[in-house]
């Protein structure tokens, strides 16, 4: 389990390298990358974060992941600080040997993020209309379907 | 104690984190939501809709009801918008 | 909408920024990399297609997934030719402006492309027994739920 | 009419393709594959389990009750195995 909080911008391609090299049991990696959005006016956006928390919380969803499905290999990464439209804020990859549980490790993971992570978005909108962004309700919804679901029997 | 505070709730009460004496009757993250909101208009603004504020005791989120005996940091934000 | 077949690898992060670069409407990026793996004294792998016919059905199921979900850009690269475990041998890149469409269109394709287009795997093992992958059971129940799927609406 | 055939469907006929006349009387997919079986042993072989045998024409899933009339190139071949 890798999970880094940062200012700096991350590599997916040497993240997934860093899962993958060497090994041969890999067959499935998932990855999501979430990126700053220029919609709606939004000339910039600054991310907030309560360190320690956000780390320990992320480190639990992982540990939870790796309990529900067979994976190889997780990593998450989450930036703070003030950010551009197009610039990457979050990535989180997973492996395993078949695609199903990569990609349900992943979506649970983006999932709980939302909800679950201490962070804050604060958008800069043109003609000075800054605020901080709303949670989604949807993102309510979608965390919970976890709580519901069994996870599928490994192949 | 030691309080901290996140995004808007950070912003309207001004300040990121302090210490603070509470008196024996604040028990829980409740009692001290109440107590907060008693200290001036910039904490009844923070706190103005309370349902919506998280708490969290030593860095892990915790509900209205829980007691904070032993709390060593205890933080107040809104809702996680992270990811 | 880029569709490719083709022996040589390729790069995971030069596809996403072909997908991303001078726009800032994408704020999700699902990627999925299948990888030869090589569990059960697999030593390598031979992909074979169907020419012309492979690269149909991913297009067509690109459209469908367009059709279904609202995408700011698909990639589908399937390689063919003989692999070694650890060697990439397909690429799915799914944006959107919303996690959910881009998660959703990765899967989709993916299990379509499981079932329905025209390729077959044949692995040669230590020992020489070689032969041809059998298709499993759960690729084909995992394709069909998307025949009962609606899509979620867009936001 | 052009006949293509992939994966092991290609190994047990021994060739990936071949031109071929077909007696009027083939009109489907499944009449085709009964007219090959009786072609020879090979043939026998490859259609042996012909449930599980795919087919497609002009590069088009179709099902065994499909017509070939008009098809330029009927190809035959296992479950898919790709991605």
């Amino acid at each position: 389990m890798t999970v880094r909080l940062q200012p700096e911008d991350f590599d997916i391609g040497a993240e997934i390298s860093a899962l993958t090299a060497g090994r041969t049991d890999v067959g499935a990696i998932a990855t999501f990358t979430g990126i700053c959005r220029g919609a709606e006016g939004v000339t910039a956006m600054t991310l907030e974060h309560y360190p320690g928390m956000a780390e320990a919380e992320i480190e639990r969803h992982v540990a939870e992941a790796q309990s529900r499905w067979p994976l190889a290999g997780v990593t998450v990464i989450h930036r703070f600080g003030r950010f551009s439209p197009g610039e990457n804020i979050v990535l989180v990859v997973a492996t395993s040997s078949h695609r199903e549980a990569a990609f349900a490790a992943a979506e649970f993971l983006m999932d709980y993020l939302k909800v679950s992570a201490p962070f804050w978005k604060k958008e800069e909108r043109a003609g000075g209309d800054d605020g901080w962004v709303e949670a989604r309700h949807t993102d309510a919804v979608a965390a919970q379907r976890w709580a519901a679901d069994k996870p599928e029997a490994a192949e | 104690m030691k309080l901290v505070y996140f995004a808007w709730v950070r912003e309207r009460i001004g300040k990121p984190e302090e210490e603070i004496d509470l008196p024996a009757s604040v028990r829980t993250i409740g009692d001290l939501m109440t107590y907060l909101t008693g200290r001036g208009e910039e904490y009844a603004y923070a706190f103005e809709n309370a349902k919506v504020i998280r708490a969290a005791i030593d860095k892990t989120h915790v509900k209205p009801d829980t007691a904070i005996a032993g709390a060593r940091e205890i933080a107040f934000f809104p809702p996680m918008t992270g990811g």
